[in-house]
């Protein structure tokens, strides 16, 4: 009845067997493992984890394939490998050359427009935010070659807001 | 000169709302939500025996508008509007209005918010009062130049602030004449969204000050109480995160005095119902000494820590003396006894800069037990909109001494699980546990100072596994309640007896 | 003399062991859970810092079982033992093993224990300490004619007791006659189950007397104050259901001496740590009198109201106490403030006799918010089984007066929602709603007198309409929680603004 | 998309309208019906009732064919009818002939033994749960035909423990 899963966090390799409620977590670094018993607590989980008989609980959340833990006062997402056939979001949404807002707000003014140059740290983009001024900075000296939203809008994270064309 | 209220409408949300409404129905006074098209079935629509749809999500088509909560007010049929803090709190226009409809505005006269609520007039009242004021002045000048000219004048570094507001809204310190330009432009962009009004103020900073405000009462009969102090020290950017009553190591005297000087203000202002003078300490010990800040001419977020060591009700004090009645008590009966603390629960990441956060609360279940307070706007499977402030909730603890009141935070926290969405929870834990806050010495640059050891930590060895756990937790949460059914019978062994075989 | 204590084992489980295990947190000190079969994933064993497996789900062989207790005191290294209140906690065997294995036993002394655990010597101490006494006596002979004869002797109506112990458990009235055999033998049955001693103890009945109780505390230095009253006549079946803090309608000068009479008991008893002198009252205003009825020589159920009108921590103090420290305050500091109430959340159907009831709880959210305290036992998904004390949680609230504090209490009783089971939250708050209960005029015959006022209501027209909606309500929570996604475009309107439009 | 379903509570005929998260309820008796808005709570749901402007929350969950509702400080219990193929438990355990245990209890004494005659009110099986005595009573004057438990059994509710034979 066990399963055998493995599971990498912060570069470390655990190795957690499950058999119904039961759990065994070992870290072939960590030395000794830890048993773990499973609450099932309506919405979510309710982990109770033992190592050398001290215990500490654990609750866990599902979100689609991500895991929400909350354990000793500090919260971790973890992602699960995606099913081969479904997209992975990005590990990192925005990349070098583009900025994304990080949470749903409203365009404020765009700061820069298209063709200007802006140094590291200028403001390009402000946003705001549950009444928060959310300024967008270049990560680097760049040239901005788009702007994807206009004042007023409201965005979403992860989409591409402005494009920028890095200088050297 | 007593007219009771019958039905309170409640100009706000969240959890400010939903504790409003308990009241009015403790004291058998119907109550009357508003909301936006977002909040319809939030926790404080759910609670309330009556809601009205203010308009569309944006605070300022809903929550802000004036004549739109007027006219709920009117199509619910109230006779009393209760402001919360936030939102038109501080607002005499919208006094104002409920007056001239004939709705009991719960809170001070239209005249003495406005009085109050401008830093020069309130200035000249503490002044009045012979209570000593930090230097500063709304330029008559409010362009750019004017306010960086009272800037250089007042001499560097100076604070500038919303004039219409607080709680942190359009605050900015400026040290160095080069950083003027950008921040009195968002000072004034900020001050402008959240109170309508970009006015802004200039003051002296004052280095390594502590926050210490009095809680002050007055009835329409001239009765006018203090509550005692909080000290809200612990602040980011300028706004409070934890609260506290008393004061830590504050002398007796310096209490004594400043509870004096802020009946004192507060007598000046002529004011009615619940108040908050706002107080500066600089310096320690007997050598302490206090500047008038300013008043907050409404309930404070951070209320409860009052009540706590009072054992008073601030918001059925404020619907009795919004209906007339004197004071039930006096000064020499009040006493402040324990200790509280109060957390602020926000959506926001502290390991990214504190961004606020939206989501749904996957997992949200509060701490309960002895001495453990959850004053929340929302429940589990709420979702979190982009549009209001980021409280969800407070977490308020106390005890009989502030040690035992720290430990029973830390271990409430600790306790109190909410997925699906960042809070600070993580980073209150670490910034309790912190020495300097264990010692009581923090100022209201503490937490800027301490940025760096309160929010970062590596991942403790439990968390660990425990999502090594969690990545292994599969299935949905049906399928997992039908694996394991309930032993019902009792014969049956709990896997826990199993496991302490296996661990042989 | 002082001790500190290291790590404690909470000889106990449900809401009290995790009360204690909160409590040894907060003062830095590690807990020991311990756990029959049934209860391994209890939160009282997922919030201990260890836990030890004591035994088979029955009571008699696992939480009853003084050496496997003491065993796992050993086994986790443990150098104290809280009792909490039930099971061992006024065994004086049990105190007394845990002294010669070298465990501090956080209560009194066993011979303590032991010489106010029989009516008989306890009335003795208190006679000697100037305090009257109800007439009653332990027959010689225990059989049932040597019972009935004492009955007899007495004059019906008697109450019968067990010798041994106290809550309820092995109580019965006798009126006539005629029950005398049935009472007899039922009352010992359940004694003999609930203590382990089948002794049983008669008593003239008092007729509509109220029962109040003074708690007090000593230290090992010979330092002994009282914690004020509590009125405990809401009872059903000698079983507590409410009980609060001040006791309403007391005279200030009959508190007093009360104080003053438990505080004389004590002393003369060589009291250490928590203990509860209860006292029958007769008669109202400046005419009541009160008689001596029996030490509880333990935590009570119902100490959190205590700590709501006085501000301490009890558990915190007998951990104190227990480590050799001397009490921090004296009788003059010690204040009562406010009013609070305390309900027991029982899982039994006060439809159908209060039969026990057992199975999972498949909602179960708590209500929170200012004066409202929860100390559970249980949590969402938990399994209730049938082998224990049925003790859900306690919900205490308080408020700055009675009124505020019965309002409070119905209000968060409304709010706590417990499906799965069922509970007596609807008897609750057909209770705090009677007439008398809201006048503060009941004697502990009030609930079996009212009983079928207090337990039938017709159902609520809202909650007709609640429950076709609820068999409406079809598919699993996953394919509901898929059939609405949460609104992440602030775009999107709610589902409530087109109900608005539907119902035009 | 709004589908319509009946539903019969203490013999007044319902009519339920749903159509996502909204619903309204109707009683051609009661006249007016009420709206809902339905949340939901994770492991169950919260139903915010409006009649007349006035709101009432209502908590629900879900136990196989059950609903457990908390209503107007009052629970309520209701049993789906069960799909065609399903057997459908029995509103009321026990017949006139038969005694079970109300819930799970272990068996203290067989009072009346098979054969003897008891009258109604008389205890006919001893039980205990959660340290409280629990007798069965005989509902009517009756001979005991079968004993189907002893001394110290643990029982099960809607189990059979005892056959009476009623005297007319």
């Amino acid at each position: 009845m066990a399963t055998v899963t493995e599971a990498r966090v912060n570069g470390g390799l655990y190795t957690v067997t499950a058999d119904g409620r039961l759990m065994r977590v070992a870290s072939p670094a960590a030395g000794a493992g830890v048993d773990i018993l499973t609450n099932y607590l309506g919405h979510g989980w309710l982990l109770l984890l033992v190592r050398d008989g001290v215990r500490q609980p654990a609750w866990v959340a599902e979100d689609g394939a991500r895991r929400w833990v909350y354990c000793d006062g500090e919260v971790t997402v973890v992602e699960l490998a995606a099913p081969a056939g479904t997209r992975r979001r990005p590990a990192a949404a925005g990349g070098l050359g583009r900025l994304t807002a990080p949470m749903p707000a409203s365009v404020i003014r765009i700061v820069a427009a298209p063709g200007s140059r802006v140094a590291h740290g200028d403001t390009v983009l402000l946003l705001e935010a549950m009444k928060m001024e959310l300024p967008l900075r270049a990560p680097h000296d760049a040239i901005v070659r788009a702007v994807h939203c206009q004042a007023g809008d409201l965005v979403q994270p992860d989409v591409p807001l402005v494009d920028l064309d890095p200088l050297a | 000169m007593t007219r009771p209220l019958r039905r309170v409408l409640v100009a706000n949300r969240g959890e400010i709302a939903v504790r409003v409404i308990r009241a009015c129905r403790e004291l058998g006074i119907e109550s009357v939500a508003i909301h936006s098209e977002a909040d319809a079935g939030a926790p404080h629509t759910v609670l309330a025996d009556r809601a009205e749809c203010v308009g569309p999500p944006p605070a300022a088509q809903s929550y802000l508008d004036i004549r739109r909560v007027i006219d709920a007010a009117r199509a619910a049929g109230a006779d009393a509007v209760h402001p919360g803090y936030g939102f038109l709190s501080e607002n005499p226009a919208f006094a104002d209005a409920c007056q001239r409809s004939g709705l009991v505005f719960i809170g001070p006269p239209a005249p003495v918010i406005e009085r109050m609520g401008s830093k020069i007039a309130a200035r000249q009242v503490a002044g009045a009062a012979g209570v000593p004021v930090v230097p500063g002045l709304t330029p008559a000048d409010q362009r750019e130049e004017g306010i960086a000219g009272a800037a250089r004048a007042i001499g560097l570094p100076v604070l500038l602030k919303a004039s219409a507001g607080g709680g942190g809204k359009g605050m900015r310190v400026v040290r160095l004449e080069a950083e003027l330009a950008e921040a009195i432009g968002a000072a004034r962009r900020e001050a402008a969204a959240a109170f309508g009004d970009g006015t802004l103020y200039v003051e002296r900073l004052v280095e390594r000050p502590r926050h210490v405000e009095v809680q002050v009462f007055a009835d329409t009969h001239g009765g006018i109480v203090h509550l005692f102090e909080r000290e809200c020290s612990a602040q980011r950017r300028h706004q409070k995160v934890v609260e506290e009553s008393p004061a830590p190591g504050l002398p007796p005297a310096l209490r004594a005095r400043m509870g004096e000087a802020a009946v004192a203000v507060a007598r000046e202002a002529g004011y009615v119902n619940a108040g908050t003078i706002e107080f500066l300490v600089e310096g320690l010990g007997e050598d302490a000494r206090f500047y008038f800040l300013e008043m907050n001419t409404r309930l404070q977020v951070e209320h409860p820590v009052t009540e706590a060591v009072t054992g008073l009700d601030l918001v059925h004090l404020q619907l009795q003396v919004a209906a007339g009645a004197p004071l039930s008590f006096r000064q020499e009966q009040v006493t402040q006894r324990g200790h509280a603390i109060q957390c602020r629960i926000y959506a926001e990441d502290p390991d990214a800069g504190f961004l606020p956060q939206a989501g749904r609360l996957l997992l949200y279940r509060e701490p309960d037990g002895p001495g453990v307070r959850v004053d929340a706007g929302v429940v589990e499977g709420s979702e979190v909109t982009v549009h209001y402030d980021p409280l969800l909730a407070k977490l308020i603890v106390d005890a009989p001494t502030r040690a035992a009141a720290l430990a029973r935070a830390i271990t409430a926290l600790r306790q109190y699980p909410v997925l699906g969405i960042r809070t600070n929870i993580p980073f209150l834990v670490r910034l309790l546990g912190h020495p300097a806050m264990q010692a009581g010495q923090i100022d209201t640059g503490f937490i800027e100072r301490e940025a760096g050891a309160l929010t970062t930590r590596p991942t403790p060895a439990a968390a660990a596994m425990a999502v090594a756990a969690a990545a292994a937790v599969t299935g949905t949460a049906e399928q997992w309640a039908r694996r394991d059914p309930p032993a019902r019978d009792p014969a049956q062994l709990d896997p826990w007896v199993r496991l302490r075989g296996w661990r042989n």
